[in-house]
């Protein structure tokens, strides 16, 4: 039997250990993921609470981020994301004026985060968005290129310092793992393990 | 009225080396190249667009029709469109067999042009590399190689090591990303230089009495009898077109535009399956002569060959956004050097000098729009993508014979309008994307 | 690089987006002639000047919205109109 | 004229202590620290730098800048360096290019005696005949392309690229341009100054006067203490729509070169004026250079330039520099003044030097001056590249001698020497008021900007004015208008191209601007004319009788500079995509192939074990790629009935269905099984590489035409690993590793789908589909235990034979089953009743994708695609081979198709036929890419192997 405790993250080269740094690269790619669908100006939405592009924590604890006009992905541990998610999907939602659907995207994407002070110069070497604070601030949730590969990426500062969740469809993930640290090599980027 | 005195003919000189040393020497100067004559209120056909097509079916039509009763006008300066802003590259390489004939045809009026024109179009049949990147393309290599024998055009597979030898600066090794796995080679492909086609065109059709108007914009084309407003429309006849300098009655108008043809078209209530969208492309500084063919990757979207002046001329796929301002972009240029970095990484320090981009009419199939419309005196020679000048000759010729017969002549019969409307599409689109 | 404006994301790069082309309407399939046909699918009128026409917004919100364009000088006016499909010369 | 070093000039940039020694055409010459490749040869004595393209006279030093037509050099691998910009380095090997077999002695300065036959566009009128030699005329010719060498070994080191989005960007770092950026940096906004040379200053920088000398000192200072951002030796290459901007920086630490993409709420173009040329005869003689030449070897390297001169000036800098001149210990021979309508006629000397220069010929004060330099002051040339590529058309004043703006958008704002004449106070501050303007202006975009963008942080307020342009303008200054002398003399020093060429060129026709670039190349060499665009338009203007105004200008096109291949390709991005079993096949040497940006297993030695291994046991094919659409709501069936050819409201919960869809021209547009997981949840599965554009289509369907539609289309391409198991054994390898599935016969059956546990892992779902005509199961496995699952049901068939295979083993069971490609078997054009499985298309349903096409079609004669087998069963033609008419060249289809297959110990084929050929049994003539011409017959199914398909619902 397959050992089924085991998430096998798409990143797979080994990096040398580091204790930290700045800028820092985490894949957390295990990290439990669902998405949300429903009307976006529907109930659904209200109880969800964030809006498109930005992002609000649940009451369990899990992130939920409005990744696109009545769309949402719902991260964290199993548990939280479970308690975020329950009930959302009635049966008879279906036949209710708000449309909802829900899967387990966990699989799906990749994920990492950068953080540090001079995450936001490392990712200008890979995005054409705005990083300044005004543009992407603590809190933003948006879907763009980076390297040539379309992500969802979403701002949730920590300690302090910014950082961002990236999210990729997994079999980009080593890709765009190396793309990241090529693109935070003149900053000294450091990889690290780190849950999300 | 100045024109006058300049309308009285006179042989001018023919182009020769002994011609050259003996103004030269007693410092002559030449007389110009074209008359600036006054424009005339009727002509048995008027051809809009003063580019290479437009110019050579007014040569035609006088060289092997005698009608030289014709006024060539353009808006601006002759070659001032698409003729002058191509990469110049000449062949005949395409996928159906009516594509081959018909550029075929063209290649062969190109290698005897600077004799019959008396000017060096300079054209180079330097050779032609179309690099294949994987399988599928390889496939499609093959598929045109095959078609292109059939019609009697030299055109082979080669593998990457004859690749290497007609182009020692290609990376043929086992490259991480695009490998050249081969190529379609086909020797009678080249370059030709397009300004001296232009003007030759234009200085042969003046000595046999074609007048070229320039600064002449067509405002406006008058129809009767057709369905729609103002007797425009299929079931009507043209009988003269309006322009900036005054009307001129004509029976005959050929839309040789580019860029502009749904725009003059529509003045006869004629729509086309046209959009346009600028075509961009660039060039570097000289450096000594290293790259002896024209290479093209389809994959890469990329073409380039290098001019006897030493610099290396690029071109790419069309810009996705129909569009017809010609700005230019720096995402093209981007693109391309990534590219042909990708197949010459040994290129990386040479500097790209300037951009510019010129208008192409796309047709869904990759084909032109030639010949008569709905409405009778209305021809079109339209539609030509990425690929008109390489047609010119062959497409002059033809629009010539079909304005003199009423007839579609056989070479063209594949590219009429009416395809659109019996759902009988051309198949170049197989070979489309980048097929310089 | 163009900036096209998505109603939903704002302002972004066209290398952002799937450009869809001139917009038109599809005809009743079951009453259309052979010729209205494929003057939908072939024939644009491709104006000099105001054009209607959609875009995708793929890396960004992925919705289709179709808004006017000036081919000559790349100008939008708005507001963007989700699902338009009248087409052409605007 | 003799160069050499001056004693320390108190505005000098170089530091005598650091000596860099270098090599010079193989010899060895020093210089210092801070000199340019130029001035270190010319403090050495060198005068002679390059050779021009035509006549290869010896060429010196002109304007002693980046922009020096003259001072193009080989610097290692990197050709056409400008020797006036570039900063020496220790060990630099330098060349001179275009000169053989050498610099001093250069063989092709024979054309110079042919100056008169080699008029502009010679070429044109000679060598047609005999037309078989053009090519041999065409190889000589090229040996006179300038230019230096590349060495097609360089290696693409590392260039970089980023994006920024700054508030303003000042292009040059003038006073005019400094002030702008502190201005504006003085309100909040964040600003990019970019500066072309090594430093910011502009003309205050070879300026010897004091009080020039100390506001550069005090501008520096105040940039240095502020928030702007400097990047020097880096140039704004090109302004594109909506403010996009190029800037290249030449001196990064860990690049060769970065591309900087701003998005510039507001750009300031402030880059001074470029010091234009004069034409008489003799102007390209080396000696002759402008007067910012002999200011800058003087002030910024400290070079006496030489020791008798004549200064021609029409301005103050002329002044200046005859004062420069005279401090430096050159001896003034004269001063001929412009202002006084003085003029230069000519030079004398040899093609090396000038000895003498000839003024006001004809004149009374005629006179022959004896001097080895020229110093001229002649006007300026407005540099209006960023402004031409912003859509403005600058405009001549004839009182001022130059091309000023005229109307640029509102985003581009114009400061400095560009815009008009003052004293450096009056320069400043007009550049002050531009950066608070730009300012103002980029605070309305940024409010826009944020208020528009889902993400930002919310603005309050409406969004401010458009700032009015209330910047009291610069004044102009009268200049004579100097272009060309009572003397023909070189416009285009790169092209070799003389006004007498410009005048012939305009009596023969070529008379508008435009068509004079084209025939005479003026403008077109690698000074792309910064130098000689305003002389060639006054050439042609003074030609046609007519005024500089009346003429026009050409339009300047973007690079504002030559920018390397390399800085623009920078980092290249090519994303790449594996499956997450990748790591085990990599373990087995696998042969991949990519296929778009899927790498993917090819075999693993050899294709055709794989499939005697798949036909006899069991094996395993990695198939994530294969696109998968998570659909779902009430509407999914509806969806599924207008995007496919065939019907779906009969689907039972737990069946799978073969669907091909088409685009609205009837043409094929991808196919796949789909199957319905749930009462309002489906999968839909696609080609691997039509995985994106079927999702957007669906998309479209939705959004656009059938937004009532309650569906909601996720893609989960990769969320799963799909694993195929095909063989007799398959079953029983399945059943090993998987719980929760009743896998009899009869109660899983061909063509149906299943939710299953696999190796312990839940979540997944198989069907029993399969393109190798075996049975097999298609297993999907949640992708994060893809690899584990993988492994389990390798360990489990151990005992079973199981093994691999690759997309060839497939490739050839799929060709021996006679399962068609879209993109391979079909093309462009192909649609859908060509595919043989014309039965699938369901006309009387309302509506479809493409159906009236499907509906016509019914009339149309259409190509079929048939399996072929050749005669000769060891041949296996190449695919694309043609199908032709016995022996004539008419074609009547082709091979599209073909393999050898393991199974039938023969040659397999499928292809494209006309319709009369589609019938069993009819021979067809295929003509291999050997020429050879064969038989070969079309067979009665598509299936070459088990048509009756026995062996898939076993």
């Amino acid at each position: 039997m397959a050992d089924v405790s085991k998430f096998e993250s798409p990143v797979v080269a080994s990096y040398p250990p580091s204790s930290g740094g700045d800028p820092t690269l985490a894949d957390v790619s295990a990290t439990t993921k669902w998405l949300v669908r429903a009307d976006a100006d529907g109930p659904t939405a209200d109880q969800l609470g964030a809006a498109f592009g930005r992002s609000q924590v649940a009451a369990g604890g899990a992130l939920v981020l409005g990744s696109r006009p009545g769309e949402w992905i719902v991260l964290g541990a199993s548990v939280q994301v479970s308690m975020a998610v329950a009930g959302l999907e009635q049966p008879e939602g279906l036949d209710s004026s708000d449309f909802v659907s829900a899967l387990d995207w966990t699989h799906g994407r990749a994920l990492f985060r950068v953080t540090g002070h001079g995450a936001a110069r490392m990712l200008e070497k890979v995005c054409s968005l705005d990083w300044s604070d005004p543009m992407t601030p603590d809190g933003a949730v948006v879907s763009a290129s980076v390297a040539k590969v379309t992500c969802d990426i979403a701002r949730n500062d920590a300690d302090g310092a910014p950082s961002y969740l990236i999210f990729c469809d997994r079999s980009f993930g080593q890709y765009l793992f190396d793309a990241l640290i090529d693109a935070g090599d003149e900053f000294g980027i450091s990889v690290v393990t780190s849950t999300a | 009225m100045t024109g006058f005195a300049r309308r009285i003919r006179r042989r001018p000189p023919k182009y020769s080396a002994a011609k050259l040393a003996w103004k030269g020497f007693r410092g002559q100067s030449w007389p110009r190249v074209w008359r600036e004559v006054d424009l005339k209120r009727s002509y048995d056909a008027v051809v809009i667009g003063g580019g290479v097509h437009g110019l050579a079916t007014a040569y035609y039509l006088a060289r092997n029709h005698g009608i030289k009763n014709v006024a060539v006008l353009d808006k601006a300066y002759l070659g001032s469109g698409g003729s002058g802003r191509n990469t110049a590259i000449i062949r005949s390489n395409y996928l159906t067999p009516a594509g081959v004939k018909f550029y075929d045809r063209s290649v062969q009026l190109y290698s005897t042009l600077a004799v019959d024109l008396n000017i060096n179009v300079m054209f180079s049949q330097r050779g032609h590399l179309t690099l294949a990147h994987s399988d599928s393309s390889l496939r499609t290599m093959h598929w045109r190689a095959e078609v292109n024998k059939l019609q009697g055009v030299n055109s082979s597979v080669i593998g990457p090591d004859e690749v290497k030898s007609e182009a020692p600066s290609l990376d043929t090794s086992d490259h991480p990303r695009y490998p050249i796995l081969g190529a379609l080679y086909h020797p009678p492909g080249g370059v030709v230089r397009h300004d001296a086609v232009v003007w030759g065109y234009a200085r042969a059709a003046d000595h046999m009495g074609v007048e070229m108007h320039q600064k002449t914009e067509v405002t406006d084309i008058i129809c009767t009898g057709g369905e729609g407003p103002d007797g425009k429309g299929a079931g009507g006849r043209v009988t003269g077109v309006r322009t900036n300098r005054g009307d001129i009655s004509t029976p005959v108008v050929v839309n040789c535009t580019a860029g502009w043809a749904s725009l003059i078209s529509s003045m006869a209530g004629v729509r086309l399956p046209i959009t346009t969208h600028p075509l961009q492309a660039a060039v570097t500084e000289p450096v000594k002569m290293f790259l002896p063919t024209v290479v093209v990757s389809g994959s890469l979207h990329v073409y380039v060959s290098q001019t006897d002046r030493g610099e290396l001329v690029f071109g790419a796929a069309v810009d996705p956004v129909a569009n017809y301002s010609v700005r230019g972009s720096l995402e093209f240029t981007e693109g391309l050097a990534g590219h042909v970095l990708e197949l010459m990484p040994g290129i990386s320090r040479m500097r790209l000098l300037r951009q510019w981009s010129g208008l192409c009419d796309m047709t869904p199939d990759y084909s032109p729009v030639m010949g008569f419309t709905p409405v009778d005196g209305f021809l079109v020679d339209v539609g030509w993508g990425t690929y008109g000048f390489k047609a010119a000759p062959v497409s002059g010729e033809q629009m010539a014979e079909a304005v003199v017969t009423g007839r579609t002549p056989k070479l063209i019969e594949a590219f009429a309008l009416s395809r659109f409307d019996n759902g009988e599409l051309v198949g170049e689109k197989g070979a489309a994307a980048v097929g310089h | 690089m163009l900036l096209v404006p998505c109603p939903n994301c704002g302002p972004r790069n066209s290398a952002d987006l799937r450009y869809g082309g001139e917009s038109h309407a599809r005809p009743d399939p079951a009453t259309a002639s052979p010729s209205e046909w494929r003057s939908y699918l072939y024939l644009r009128d491709n104006p000099a000047g105001w054009l209607r026409e959609t875009w995708y917004c793929a890396s960004g919100c992925r919705r289709w919205f179709a808004l006017e364009r000036n081919t000559a000088t790349n100008e939008f006016r708005g507001p963007p109109l989700p699902g338009d499909k009248r087409g052409g010369a605007a | 004229m003799t160069m050499s070093r001056l004693g320390i000039q108190s505005t000098e940039v170089i530091d005598r202590a650091t000596k860099l020694r270098f090599k010079w055409n193989g010899k060895r010459f020093s210089g210092f620290e801070g000199d340019t490749i130029a001035s270190a040869l010319a403090a050495s004595g060198e005068h002679i730098f390059s050779r021009s393209m035509k006549y290869h006279r010896p060429r010196g030093i002109l304007t002693a800048d980046y922009w020096d037509p003259n001072l193009l050099v080989q610097v290692g691998d990197d050709p056409n360096v400008r020797a006036g910009h570039r900063l020496l380095e220790s060990s630099m090997d330098v060349r001179s290019q275009n000169a053989w077999p050498s610099l001093h002695r250069d063989l092709k300065a024979a054309n110079s005696l042919l100056g008169r036959f080699l008029t502009a566009g010679f070429y044109y009128k000679t060598f047609m005949r005999p037309q078989w030699l053009w090519p041999t005329y065409e190889r000589v010719l090229a040996t006179f392309a300038p230019g230096g060498k590349i060495d097609i070994d360089t290696p693409h080191r590392y260039h970089d690229k980023r994006y920024s989005h700054p508030d303003v960007v000042v292009a040059g770092a003038g006073p005019a341009g400094i002030e702008a950026a502190l201005a504006a940096s003085a309100t909040g906004a964040q600003v990019l100054l970019v500066e072309h040379q090594h430093a910011v200053g502009g003309h205050l920088r070879f300026s010897s006067g004091d009080a020039d000398q100390a506001a550069l000192t005090q501008l520096q200072a105040t940039l240095a203490a502020s928030d702007v951002e400097v990047l020097t030796d880096s140039t704004v290459t090109g302004r594109y729509e909506d403010n996009w901007l190029g800037i290249v920086q030449r001196n990064h630490p860990i690049a060769v070169e970065r591309l900087i993409k701003a998005r510039a709420k507001v750009l300031v173009v402030a880059p001074g004026l470029i010091e234009r040329p004069y034409v008489f005869e003799g102007n390209d003689r080396p000696g002759v250079i402008t007067s910012g030449a002999a200011r800058r070897l003087i002030n910024l390297w400290g070079v006496k330039p030489g020791e008798r001169a004549v200064v021609f000036s029409a301005n103050a800098d002329g002044d200046a520099a005859a004062a420069d001149l005279d401090r430096a210990g050159v001896e003034i021979a004269e001063i001929v003044d412009a202002r006084e309508r003085r003029r230069i006629s000519s030079t004398t000397g040899s093609s090396r030097a000038v000895d003498a220069v000839v003024v006001d010929a004809g004149l009374a004060s005629n006179q022959r001056i004896d001097a080895d330099l020229l110093v001229v002051a002649a006007g300026w040339t407005a540099p209006t590249s960023l402004l031409n590529m912003a859509g403005d058309r600058p405009v001549y004043d004839a009182t001022a001698a130059r091309f000023f703006p005229s109307d640029p958008p509102a985003n581009v704002l114009a400061t400095g020497g560009i815009v008009g004449d003052g004293s450096l106070d009056q320069l400043r501050s007009h550049g002050a008021a531009t950066g608070r303007l730009a300012a103002a202006r980029a605070a309305a975009v940024r409010h826009r900007l944020q208020a528009h963008t889902a993400r930002a942080l919310a603005v309050d307020g409406t969004e401010p004015a458009w700032a009015p342009d209330e910047r009291s303008p610069l004044g102009r200054d009268a200049h004579p208008e100097l272009y060309r002398s009572d003397t023909h003399g070189m416009v285009d020093y790169s092209e070799d191209v003389s006004s007498k060429d410009l005048v012939a060129a305009s009596k023969e026709g070529y008379d508008s601007v435009e068509l004079a670039k084209r025939f005479t190349t003026a403008t077109m060499g690698p000074s792309q004319g910064k130098l000689e665009t305003v002389n060639t338009v006054a050439a042609i203007a003074e030609a046609r009788g007519e005024t500089i105004a009346e003429v026009g200008t050409t339009v300047w096109r973007p690079p504002y500079a030559p920018l390397t291949l390399g800085a623009l390709a920078g980092r290249v991005f090519e994303p790449v995509r594996v499956s997450s079993i990748h790591p085990w096949h990599e373990a087995k040497g696998v042969t991949t192939i990519q296929a778009g940006q899927w790498i993917r297993p090819d075999h693993y030695g050899d294709p055709a074990a794989e499939v005697r291994n798949v036909r006899e046991n069991v094996g395993l094919i990695d198939v994530t790629p294969l696109g998968k659409l998570d659909l779902r709501g009430p509407d999914v069936s509806k969806l599924l009935n207008l995007l496919y050819v065939n019907k779906w409201s009969k689907l039972a919960v737990g069946k799978v269905r073969y669907g091909m869809m088409c685009a609205e021209d009837g043409v094929v547009l991808d196919d796949g099984v789909t199957g319905r997981l749930g009462e309002d949840h489906y999968m839909m599965s696609t080609t691997s590489s039509g995985a994106g554009g079927v999702w957007e289509w669906v998309e479209n369907w939705l959004q656009t035409e059938r937004p009532d539609w309650r569906v909601h289309v996720t893609p989960v391409t990769t969320a799963y690993a799909s694993i195929n198991i095909a063989g007799p054994k398959s079953r029983e390898l399945v059943s090993r590793v998987t719980s929760g599935v009743d896998l009899d016969p009869d109660a899983f059956r061909y063509m149906e789908v299943r939710g299953a546990t696999v190796a312990g892992v839940s979540g997944c779902f198989m069907w029993r589909i399969g393109f190798t005509g075996e049975l097999s199961f298609e297993l999907h496995v949640p992708a994060g235990h893809g690899l584990a699952v993988w492994e389990a049901l390798m360990d489990a068939g151990s005992d079973l034979g199981v093994g691999p295979f690759g997309l060839e083993g497939q490739r050839i069971m799929r060709l021996e089953k006679g399962h068609f490609i879209v993109g391979q078997d079909t093309d462009g054009l192909t649609l859908a009743p060509s595919t043989g499985m014309g039965g699938l298309i369901k006309l009387d349903k309302d509506d479809f994708a493409g159906k009236p096409e499907l509906v016509w079609a019914a009339d149309r004669r259409l190509p079929q695609i048939v399996a072929i087998q050749p005669d000769n069963p060891n041949i296996v033609p190449d695919e694309a081979c043609q199908i032709v008419r016995g022996d004539s060249n008419e074609i009547l289809g082709r091979i599209t198709s073909a393999r050898f297959s393991p199974t039938l110990g023969r040659s397999i084929c499928l292809g494209q036929v006309e319709p009369e050929l589609a019938t069993g049994g009819t021979k067809l003539t295929v003509l291999l890419t050997s020429g050879e011409r064969i038989s070969a017959t079309v067979i009665d199914h598509h299936a070459h192997f088990d048509p009756a398909g026995e062996r898939l619902r076993g």
